[in-house]
């Protein structure tokens, strides 16, 4: 993990709202894998404050280099969009659990922005003879990000629009449906679905949807959240989300589980995870994705 | 590699070392003269090689600074509140952004005080520095319980009494906005425990000077001020409180003049150590502090938008000193009002 | 003229246009529709076509402003406080700039109300836009008096009461931070007047609630919240408050959480309209105000950054309930904690 | 009095502190008089919050553009500087009470920084059939500022530097007193004395050197003052200065002096006046310089 001012080498406005930008940073770019965040700065006075948490688009360990697939929403990424080419950004990263690389099958599922981690999943997939389907998403043509990139790897690429102005009219949960029908029609009984793992990074209605037919279907499934952060590192607990406690008998207040030192804390069936250090990735199985508290 | 990286290699390097620390900048001769600075100060008997020590809650539990920080050189370092029992905290959103601040609405998160003992005391007793507990309770025995807890489990160097906590039994009023009730906590914190008391006092009062006076005649060895003034955001689309909580806490630089008269304030009327808090983020905020009265002072929220905050604001201080021709730091604490 | 500049000039006059207020960007269809909104509100008896005002001492007696705003666009137009005898003010500095905020410790310099009246309520009652004049004194007795004298001479509307001024009598405790000597000065306001009072409230206080009831009770017809968060800034170089003041009051985009936060626990508690302020810069901040319980709202120190923010403020809010399907600007007063 | 986003035509680095900036602003330059000031943003976020003033350094009406020569000595300045030409300035202006033009001989001061205002006033001077001698001083010749500019009218341009790295080795003092030396000699008398007037901007001590010479000598003098400033327009009352009040028998609180409406404030013998309005030119003979409060 690193902190540092980075040159920037390219800040390319793709659409309207889209940027990539493009960042020389040979450490981090090292150490970054697919799934990973940074944490940026989007201006150099005390407003707006805080970091931008934005996911790694590109990495490219040879180059040195990082990109930031980000669309411009509020003041933090309205500056950003500001910078040029020579300028230094302050970036602090990889940060954050990375996607898990599982199987021999990889449907990768991306909705509007979404897309942004999944490029470098699916190159890294490919590179580990993983087979790879990509499913787009989004309202309309004008929305679909990065298709050109998805569809110069050797993943399989299919895209589907609200509207059907490109690819299937509907929506990529559709396109998983059909997928995983026809992944077990060629794949039959439950060992195979231990073969294939979906990943999954968009709005929430979206990964709730994909998250209910791998439940069902008792398929795999890594999902990358999204939630407000303090620090990135862990420290603030601003960035919170809810996931399953694992019984593990008894002593299971004891074992420091997977997430990390606070494991102790925990309600019933469910404790808070910080999304920057257990996450952004996390199981379908573990996490429980409305994020309002029940009492 | 492409062509003309290896200049950019080098250009990102020396943009790197340019933002170095102060220190490397002062130039040879200069470095031993600010090795010659006394920096070290003693709060409440805590003795701390320089005034810097971390905002509770903005630090976690010390590793997760640990890749940007070397903690060896924190004056100390002070940790997210604990209670006796574990707290889930509260609903997100728990934090949102406002003009050069932030507020949270935490609802102090934390493993408990036996899982503080156990998953995470053993790491910061291994770094060195002195580890300063915060700590929370709804009762005043619960305050008292964590207290006599980490009092006899070593490599603790004094607790933070954070009062700005609902007193249950008396319907929810903050302990911190009362001076009796704060008197109490910081009574039954001073009988359980032999470790140095910090009170840390909550700005949210009319008289800052009347609360820190109840909690030294209670007892206190030194002062914490000041915690988080209270606030709250609505979202014009929603038409609703950001804030899961509704209310939270403001901190950052939007509350450092706050922080900076009730510290002056306290300073001249209490005869305590303080450690000056709210907005610290550059060598000079750091600086204010001590000015006005501070002993110590603690970097929070600016940890979260420079990760190296704390160091930067001790090689600071540091050649502030040098180039001032201050030895020691002490010679600073409240010069503001006492030259 | 320099080859090219015709198009400069046509450059500059489109930048300018864009920044034209959001009326015109409305469209033509719906501008009919903003004509229709009901942005009209009355507080405590005083009917403003709109809920935008201005921070007492932040907008001169209006003169200063007219280049910029169309004074007869304006909810109502607060003034500087007015105090019975003149005042010289403090010495410079009397301001410092703060992160997303400032101090300021002006020391109340005005020419008294004579003065005030002969001078400048002239061209204040030509606009025709409501005058509240916000009132001070060092005794009760003065508060009263200079309530009387504007009672009598026509042409306010209103008066805003600022009790955040020291009592010389009791040893220089502000009226505002004690809930039974404010309950004095309205009281005394209350009965020296047929003039609607607002009580501008203190936000250096423990309990916001208690001081409102305490005002009303007195017979308050309204509420102004927030005055200034007591601050202090120190030169890190002279070593020194850099006010001559030494302390000062903050203002700004910094402090607007926590008048939100006071609005909101005031309007909830206390039945009386609220004129909400603290750092309103922009629409979004004012409508945050009007949702948290705010019937008008003031634009304050936001004037020196932008002198068309009140007519901004107007127009955003406007476009908002235009957008939003929002007939009448009432409906949306508390919504945050109504619905 | 305007409040616009001009058009930045050119951003020029003097000297590694100083800068030159050239805005667009038809109007406000057909309004502008010598020693008028404008309140600029120094960026778009609530951080720095207030404007800066900067007074008018090139006034030229008939290209329509604004000039101004600015010192980078803090955040604002440091923010205002990495604006360039294309951008964005939001200003408000002209403000503030500028230079009146008396006499038929005038000697015009500046040191440092404090050259900003003069250039347009001598040559409205001179315009006007003035006679202008300019007298500039600095620490040493690097700190010397638009003395080409002032060389290139026909003002006669006499320079000191206190280390005599370029002109006569001393302080624009010296000057002023040799220069009032030669003219008393060729105009005799105290009628002569109304015949010139000196104008002055710099630092504070170098204000109050002439001060006492022209005060001593009865000569006429307008001071350019600086204060910190809010609002820029005479409403907040941040940028007082003293000046002395002029005895007008017993009704004197009723009559609204020049200084405008706030007249009626006075101490003893003295009152404050807004910089912003009443100033930042100050006749001599009315201001206090010392601006701490005597009690
Ligand atoms: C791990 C992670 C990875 C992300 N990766 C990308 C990416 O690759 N590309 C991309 O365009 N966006 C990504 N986002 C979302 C991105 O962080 C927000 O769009 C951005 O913070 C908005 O900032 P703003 O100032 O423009 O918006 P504002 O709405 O003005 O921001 C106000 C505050 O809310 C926070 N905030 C607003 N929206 C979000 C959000 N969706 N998630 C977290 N915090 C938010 C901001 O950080 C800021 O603190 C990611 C978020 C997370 C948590
Ligand atoms: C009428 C007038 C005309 C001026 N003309 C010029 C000019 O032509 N060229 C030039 O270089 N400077 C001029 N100044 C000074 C200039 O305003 C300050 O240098 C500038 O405001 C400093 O801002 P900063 O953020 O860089 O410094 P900081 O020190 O960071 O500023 C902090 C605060 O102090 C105020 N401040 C600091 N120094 C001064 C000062 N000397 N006068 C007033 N306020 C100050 C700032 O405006 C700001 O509010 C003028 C000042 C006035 C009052
Ligand atoms: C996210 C967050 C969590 C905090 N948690 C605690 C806490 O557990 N106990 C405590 O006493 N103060 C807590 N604080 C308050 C800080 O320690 C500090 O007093 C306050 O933030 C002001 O300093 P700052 O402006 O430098 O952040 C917290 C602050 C933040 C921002
Ligand atoms: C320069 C200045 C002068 C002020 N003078 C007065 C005053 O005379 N009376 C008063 O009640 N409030 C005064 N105020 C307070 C404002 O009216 C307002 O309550 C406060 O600044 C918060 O609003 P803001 O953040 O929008 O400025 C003054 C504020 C400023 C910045
Ligand atoms: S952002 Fe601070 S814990 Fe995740
Ligand atoms: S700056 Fe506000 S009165 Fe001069």
């Amino acid at each position: 993990m690193f902190s540092c001012s980075a040159l920037i080498l390219k800040q390319e406005k793709l659409t309207n709202d889209h940027y990539l930008l493009t960042y020389l940073a040979p450490e981090m770019s090292q150490r970054a894998r697919p799934g990973q965040f940074v944490h940026v700065r989007c201006g150099d006075t005390w407003d707006p404050l805080l970091r931008r948490p934005l996911s790694l688009h590109g990495i490219d360990p040879e180059a040195g280099t990082l990109s930031l697939l980000y669309r411009v929403v509020g003041r933090g990424t309205e500056r950003l969009s500001r910078l040029s080419e020579g300028e230094c950004l302050e970036v602090m990263g990889p940060l954050g659990r990375g996607f898990q690389l599982i199987g021999r099958e990889a449907i990768v599922i991306g909705g509007g922005i979404g897309v942004a981690p999944l490029l470098p999943l699916v190159q890294v997939l490919i590179r580990q003879g993983i087979q790879v389907t990509v499913l787009l998403g989004a309202r309309s043509q004008e929305g679909l990000l990065a298709q050109e990139a998805f569809q110069k790897t050797e993943a399989r690429v299919e895209i589907a629009t609200d509207d059907g102005t490109f690819g299937v009219r509907g929506t990529v949960v559709d396109l998983l449906q059909k997928r995983l029908e026809s992944y077990s029609s060629v794949n039959p009984g439950e060992e195979a679905k231990r073969d294939i793992c979906v990943y999954a990074c968009g709005p929430v209605p979206m990964l709730s949807a994909i998250w209910q037919i791998c439940q069902s279907g008792q398929i795999p499934l890594q999902l990358s959240l999204e939630e407000r952060m303090g620090c990135g590192v862990g420290a603030c607990l601003a960035c919170v989300c809810r996931v399953k406690v694992v019984s593990n008998g008894e002593n299971q207040k004891k074992q420091p589980a997977q997430f990390g030192v606070d494991a102790a804390l925990t309600s019933q069936d469910w404790k808070y995870a910080r999304v920057c250090v257990e996450g952004p990735v996390f199981w379908g199985k573990e996490v429980i994705l409305d994020a309002t508290r029940p009492e | 590699m492409r062509p003309g990286l290896n200049n950019l290699v080098e250009y990102t390097k020396a943009a790197r070392f340019e933002k170095a620390g102060d220190k490397e900048r002062l130039g040879a001769q200069s470095i031993s003269e600010a090795e010659r600075v006394n920096l070290a100060v003693t709060i409440g008997g805590i003795r701390m090689a320089n005034p810097v020590t971390t905002g509770s809650g903005t630090f976690g539990f010390g590793p997760e600074y640990a890749p940007y920080v070397d903690l060896k050189r924190l004056g100390a370092i002070t940790v997210k509140g604990t209670t006796l029992e574990p707290r889930l905290g509260n609903p997100v959103p728990r934090i949102v952004e406002t003009p050069a601040g932030m507020l949270n609405a935490i609802g102090l998160q934390n493993p408990g005080v036996e899982a503080f003992v156990q998953d995470h005391l053993p790491y910061l007793r291994e770094i060195g520095t002195p580890v300063i507990v915060n700590i929370a309770g709804n009762t005043v025995e619960e305050y008292a319980a964590v207290a006599g807890r980490l009092s006899e489990v070593g490599g603790v160097a004094g607790l933070e009494v954070n009062i700005s906590c609902p007193n249950v039994k008396q319907g929810g009023i903050q302990f911190g906005t009362d001076p009796v009730m704060a008197a109490e906590v910081i009574g039954a914190v001073r009988a359980s425990t032999q470790l140095p008391v910090i009170a840390k006092l909550s700005p949210n009062v009319t008289d800052i000077v009347a609360m820190a006076e109840g909690v030294a005649q209670a007892g206190a060895d030194a002062l914490s001020l000041i915690n988080t003034l209270l606030g709250m955001a609505i979202d014009v689309q929603t038409r609703k409180p950001v804030l899961a909580n509704i209310m939270g806490g403001l901190s950052g630089p939007a509350i450092k003049p706050v922080a900076v008269r009730m510290v002056w304030q306290v300073a001249q009327a209490v005869d305590l150590p303080i450690i000056g808090m709210g907005g610290i983020a550059t060598p000079e905020d750091a600086l204010e502090f001590i000015l006005a009265g501070a002993t110590g002072v603690a970097v929070g929220t600016a940890n979260f938008v420079n990760p190296r905050a704390t160091v930067e604001v001790i090689e600071g201080i540091t050649t502030y000193c040098v180039k001032n021709g201050i030895k020691d730091i002490n010679h600073l604490i409240g010069w503001a009002w006492k030259r």
